[in-house]
């Protein structure tokens, strides 16, 4: 299953984001920022990193790339897209995700391991987690507070988009202790914490990532969730979280 | 050649802990008297020509989409000495 | 604007120059007339100025640092593949796998930029290890700030963790450990030394030489700006009217501002032209910029090289010849490419969005020579500037308050005895500024990017992965302590090796080579220069008996406010090799039920311990007995048990001596422990002392006859002093049987709440 | 209720990285005619009472300590309304 990471200048975590989709299974297509084309890949990972220094904003320059045309287009026709951290905040710049990412609560970069709740296992990246489950992941950002409007806010929970949120403390301020968000299709997940960095315990504090990369994984091979994205359909996806043809 | 200033802030709404922290800082350095601080971005952005109002309505289309994002900031852009 | 060209220096003898603002003695200045015979141009005064400087030159440092050299140039794994010399020594750690490492300092910007001048102070020492040919692959950061409740250390230290944090994270480097120390000595002269390690295949090992007649010489990276030229600038004022006048001293900055994301470019950048073999030499562009990279290419090269300075991209047009020969910028690389792959590396470099451009050509005239503007304005023999600097004797002697400061034992002061005194002690020691939790800064630099980390703070060493088919992995520790070095600058020094090569073996790795930055006052005080020649052989022959040679590093002294020197701070790190990371031995006690065993001897030692320093401010007697033998049979047990699976859980004594360690290996996992007291020790001496080659380990009931055997047939001293507790219902604790129990709640509390406390805003 | 506005920048001759990557972006994303951009820092202090001259020296001192680095950057001070 070919999944592209993508690598802006400035990416870091793409090497780890690739190792990550090899553990899962799955086989990672370097993308290039610069290159308007997503080389028939079945999914995207934007990894995390300082895409141009994360000057500005982060992910405000990332988002103009060559690469973010197609991305941007295939993402609101089904293809499935994770942002990781910087990923993340991209995805917010580009409004394929609702609110933004700022500076953290402290004010300082802040690395740890962080416990997380699975809030919604309806997406594409979710789909092998347990609802409610609990999983400890690094964090590491130090502009990951998500802020977005009140109504924006009530919207994602009363859709049930929250996908992540922090438990025991907020690392950066986060409103309601969103750590995930998804789009209302379930395709497009932005998260600030680093999956990729907790698929063996030699690297990590778990393996406790993996399952987001399988998660994407499943689906593909399970079924045609591929050519669908590909051919820009809405596929549902069931409580067992594989694609099913509408 | 002429130089358009774009000021940034961040919504009233959002909150800002740069702002919070100076604010605390300026109170533990004794100084009373300040109801808010908010931190915002500053960008002088120097023109190769003069200051057309095509080259600044340029200048504001990029600071509505590149140097400010609408969903937390607010711009404001000024020709340096007009403000 | 009038340039002082090489001509109108032969006419113009008489012509006065500033060479005593720019530091050179009347005696240099004369030997610079000899060498050229004629005066330098400003150009050719402003390159030597700043090459024979003592940062540059190491003039004072030199006849001492040569006891290095004498080192036989070999590790446990075989000779070096580069030494001191090079920008960084490189180890072979196996697998045609090779490492270099080193440690630099970055002191004096950092107190007056906090921030930005630690930033660039990792800037610098990463491009150090790029220009071997290596990926950078780990950074450590060895910090050292005045007293703790200072106002002044919570503006420097929360700017030099961030600026350390901000560029190291941003460039995807994992930090993998360091040391945070808090003395009155430092106030004023904060110690921000940054270390990088890198890997490469023995292949790709790349030297700063500038070879082969007709190749190119390239300039890659930053523009050059009027960064860092401080002094040099009176060169571009009222002496010689240059383009902008008196104004320009001003107006030149000696604090620059990093770009980590050009320095992430031009790593990417300049890996990729190794891996297509473009490069024939290569060198950073750090302190003394262009006047460094071409004099010490050239000179180390075919001899010659000829630059035409007006092609070096500006990023103010107003810098005169001499700045731009001066001048600090960041972020910049010079490169020497045959003419054939001149394309191809402008590609790569466009590929990277990075400013690459041709400024020169290697030759073999044996003279380095520089244009401007059509005129010659350096024509000198590159050796002359590189590598043939003035070289001091400066006088050395033992200060006279060193007897009495020797005189002032510990033994006098007051112990506590009863359980509730050393339950007190312990809990005031876990919280003081120097044992207290270090998190809230290292919580601030990124351990997982790349995604080999496999041990970092709070372990005793990082442990980075190389190799993800064969699990080969490098372990690196950096250790000083200011306090033992004071008392005894020769054991001093070798109480740090011994620290740093101990913690290199807790984490079951074999130690093989050191890097050292020797941070100390001024050299033109005879007792610094004690302190530091004293150093210097101590640390020399303790690396003859450990087997483990110096790769190279830095010296930084002038690290002192009036006549008061910082506590003499030779930071050492050790880099060892692990065969097969999974085989680590982690510090965090995990298992009930699990043997602790306390391996080495335990003797009545407090001179310059963390106790005499918080509980009575004292500082006096002589630091713990230097053992390296029981130091090299302690290593190879914990190698060796780690390997067999013997233990796990290992943790170094050093700092606040057994107490301490039990502490931390109970915090690690939150896991609790019972020890008692061996027959024959006093219970303060054998929870406090700071005695050397000593650890703790954690044993499996199932391997413990084999671990006991494998210390006797090794004739090392080891003794069980308790087991791994679960702490039960009452939750985990620390008891000291028949003395004392604390929770681990209160120790975590005590360790934790310090450094917050007192930066958090 | 006044407003005190501190402007900060990074002094001319300082690289400032951030207003490198702007002036890139905004290249690459074909607005022309920019000769320079800098990047830098703004407060909008919100006093509780009047802009008395004594606030305002105060501020000001405050700018030149905790709000900037006068090793590498400039600041300037004005009372809104009256840049
Ligand atoms: N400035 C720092 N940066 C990174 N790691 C640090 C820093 N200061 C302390 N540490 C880490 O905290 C842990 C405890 O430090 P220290 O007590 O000096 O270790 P040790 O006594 O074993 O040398 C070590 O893992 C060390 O690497
Ligand atoms: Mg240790």
């Amino acid at each position: 299953m070919r999944i592209g990471v993508v690598t802006f200048p400035g990416s870091l975590d793409d090497r780890d984001a690739a190792r990550a989709l090899r553990h899962a299974g799955g086989e990672p297509v370097p993308l290039w920022h610069g290159d308007a084309d997503l080389r028939q890949v079945d999914a995207v990972v934007l990894p995390g990193g300082f895409s141009y220094g994360d000057y500005l904003r982060c992910g405000a320059i990332a988002r103009f790339a060559p690469v973010m045309g197609p991305l941007i287009e295939a993402a609101r026709g089904g293809l499935p897209v994770l942002g990781i951290c910087n990923g993340f905040q991209i995805l917010c710049e580009s409004h394929l995700l609702p609110g933004a990412l700022i500076r953290n609560d402290h004010r300082k970069f802040v690395c740890r391991d962080q416990r997380l709740r699975v809030e919604n296992t309806n997406t594409v990246w979710t789909s092998e987690y347990q609802a409610g489950q609990e999983i400890v992941v690094p964090v590491k950002n130090g502009e990951g507070g998500y802020v977005a409007d009140e109504r924006t806010l009530d919207e994602l929970e009363g859709e049930g988009r929250v996908v992540f949120r922090y438990l025991e403390d907020n690392p950066n301020g986060s409103y309601r202790d969103i750590a995930g968000i998804t789009n209302a299709r379930g395709n497009v997940v932005g998260l600030m914490p680093h999956p990729e960095h907790a698929i063996d315990t030699l690297t990590g504090p778990t393996t406790d990532g993996l399952a987001m990369f399988r998660s994407c994984l499943a689906l593909i091979m399970g079924d045609s969730w591929s050519t669908a994205a590909r051919n820009h359909e809405s596929p549902v996806i069931n409580a067992e979280g594989e694609g099913v043809r509408a | 050649m002429a130089r358009v200033v774009v000021d940034v802030m961040l919504k009233s709404e959002i909150l800002d802990p740069q702002g919070k922290a100076v604010h605390g800082a300026l109170g533990r350095l004794g100084f009373e008297g300040v109801a808010s601080v908010r931190q915002g971005k500053r960008f002088e952005i120097d023109l190769a020509g003069e200051a057309t109002p095509e080259a600044v309505a340029e200048i504001e289309r990029a600071a509505g989409t590149l140097l400010s994002n609408p969903v937390i900031e607010d711009f404001t852009i000024h020709v340096e000495g007009t403000s | 604007m009038s340039i002082d060209t090489v001509k109108n220096a032969e006419v113009t003898p008489e012509h006065p120059q500033p060479w005593a603002e720019l530091g050179l003695k009347a005696d240099e200045h004369q030997r610079i007339h000899d060498i050229l015979g004629r005066r330098p141009t400003s150009s050719e005064l402003a390159m030597y100025s700043v090459m024979w400087s003592e940062h540059c030159s190491y003039k004072s440092s030199k006849v001492h640092l040569r006891r290095f050299g004498e080192l036989a140039q070999e590790t446990a794994t075989g000779k070096l593949l580069a030494g001191i010399g090079e920008n960084a020594g490189v180890i072979d750690v196996g697998n045609g796998y090779a490492v270099t490492f080193k440690v630099e300092s970055h002191n004096h910007p950092s107190y007056v930029e906090p921030y930005q001048g630690a930033a660039t102070g990792v800037g610098g020492i990463v491009r150090d290890i790029l220009a071997m040919g290596a990926r950078p692959i780990a950074v450590m950061d060895p910090l050292r700030f005045g007293p703790f409740d200072a106002p002044d250390t919570a503006r420097v230290l929360p700017g030099v963790v961030a600026g350390i944090g901000g560029y190291g994270n941003c460039l995807g480097l994992p930090n993998i450990g360091g040391e945070v120390v808090f003395d009155p000595s430092y106030a004023g002269n904060p110690l921000v030394n940054a270390l990088c390690v890198g890997v490469m295949r023995h292949e790709d090992l790349h030297l700063a030489h500038a070879s082969g007649v007709g190749n190119l010489v390239v300039l890659y990276g930053a523009k050059t700006g009027g960064d860092g030229i401080g002094g040099v600038s009176v060169l571009a004022s009222e002496t010689f009217a240059s383009s902008e006048g008196p104004a320009a001293s001003s107006r030149r900055p000696s604090v620059q501002v990093g770009d980590p994301f050009m320095e992430k470019l031009l790593i990417e950048c300049t890996l990729e032209m190794f891996a297509e073999r473009l490069v024939v030499g290569i060198q950073d562009l750090g302190g003394a910029g262009l006047s460094c990279a071409t004099s010490e290419l050239a000179s180390a090269g075919e001899g010659g090289m000829h630059v035409v300075l007006d092609r070096v991209p500006l990023r103010d047009s107003s810098l005169a010849p001499e700045e731009i020969l001066m001048s600090e910028s960041q972020e910049r690389m010079m490169a020497i490419v045959t003419p054939e792959n001149i394309d191809r590396v402008l590609e790569i470099c466009r590929k990277w969005d990075v400013d690459a451009t041709v400024i020169g050509e290697v030759n073999d005239s044996g003279r380095l020579t520089i244009d401007w503007r059509g005129e010659q304005v350096v024509d000198v023999p590159p050796r002359t500037v590189a590598h043939e600097g003035p070289v001091y004797q400066r006088p050395y002697a033992r200060p006279s308050w060193q007897d009495k400061l020797q005189a002032a034992t510990p033994d006098v002061l007051a112990r506590p005895s009863t359980g509730a005194e050393l339950r007190a002690t312990l809990l005031q020691l876990v919280s003081s500024p120097n044992l207290a939790s270090k998190s809230w800064i290292t919580d601030q630099y990124d351990r997982y990017v790349l995604g080999n980390t496999v041990l970092a703070q709070p372990e005793d060493s990082g442990v980075v992965r190389i190799d993800e088919e064969s699990g080969l992995g490098v372990a690196v520790a950096t250790d000083a302590n200011g306090r033992y070095t004071k008392l005894d600058p020769y054991a001093g020094a070798q109480l740090a090796l011994a620290e740093a090569y101990r913690n290199v073996a807790t984490v079951g790795a074999r130690p093989l080579a050191v890097t050292d930055c020797l941070n100390f006052g001024s050299p033109e005080d005879p007792a610094v220069m004690w302190q530091f020649a004293e150093a210097v052989r101590g640390l020399a022959d303790a690396c003859r008996v450990l087997g483990t040679p110096v790769t190279g590093g830095n010296v930084s002294f002038y690290n002192q406010t009036g006549d008061t020197a910082i506590l003499p701070t030779p930071i050492v790190g050790v880099l060892g090799v692990i065969e097969d990371v999974s085989r680590r031995t982690p510090s965090g006690f995990r298992t009930p039920g699990h043997v602790i065993y306390l391996l080495g001897e335990t003797r009545d030692e407090f001179g310059g311990s963390e106790w005499a320093h918080v509980v009575h401010g004292h500082l006096g007697g002589r630091p713990p007995l230097v053992d390296l033998d029981a130091e090299r049979v302690l290593a190879g047990i914990l190698v060796d048990a780690s390997w067999d699976g013997l233990i796990n859980a290992a943790h170094d004594l050093s700092d606040g001596g057994l107490a301490i360690a039990l502490v931390e290996s109970c915090q690690r996992y939150g896991a609790g422990a019972n020890v008692r007291v061996p027959d024959g020790l006093d219970p303060f001496v054998f929870l406090f002392s700071e005695s050397q080659a000593r650890a703790i380990v954690a044993v499996p009931e199932p391997q413990e006859d084999r671990f006991t055997t494998m210390c006797s047939t090794r004739g090392f001293p080891h003794v069980r002093i308790g087991e791994v507790g679960d702490g039960g219902n009452a939750g985990p604790a620390l008891s000291v049987d028949g003395l004392f129990s604390v929770p681990l709640d209160d120790v975590r509390h005590a360790a934790e709440a310090t450094i917050p406390g007192r930066f958090e805003t």
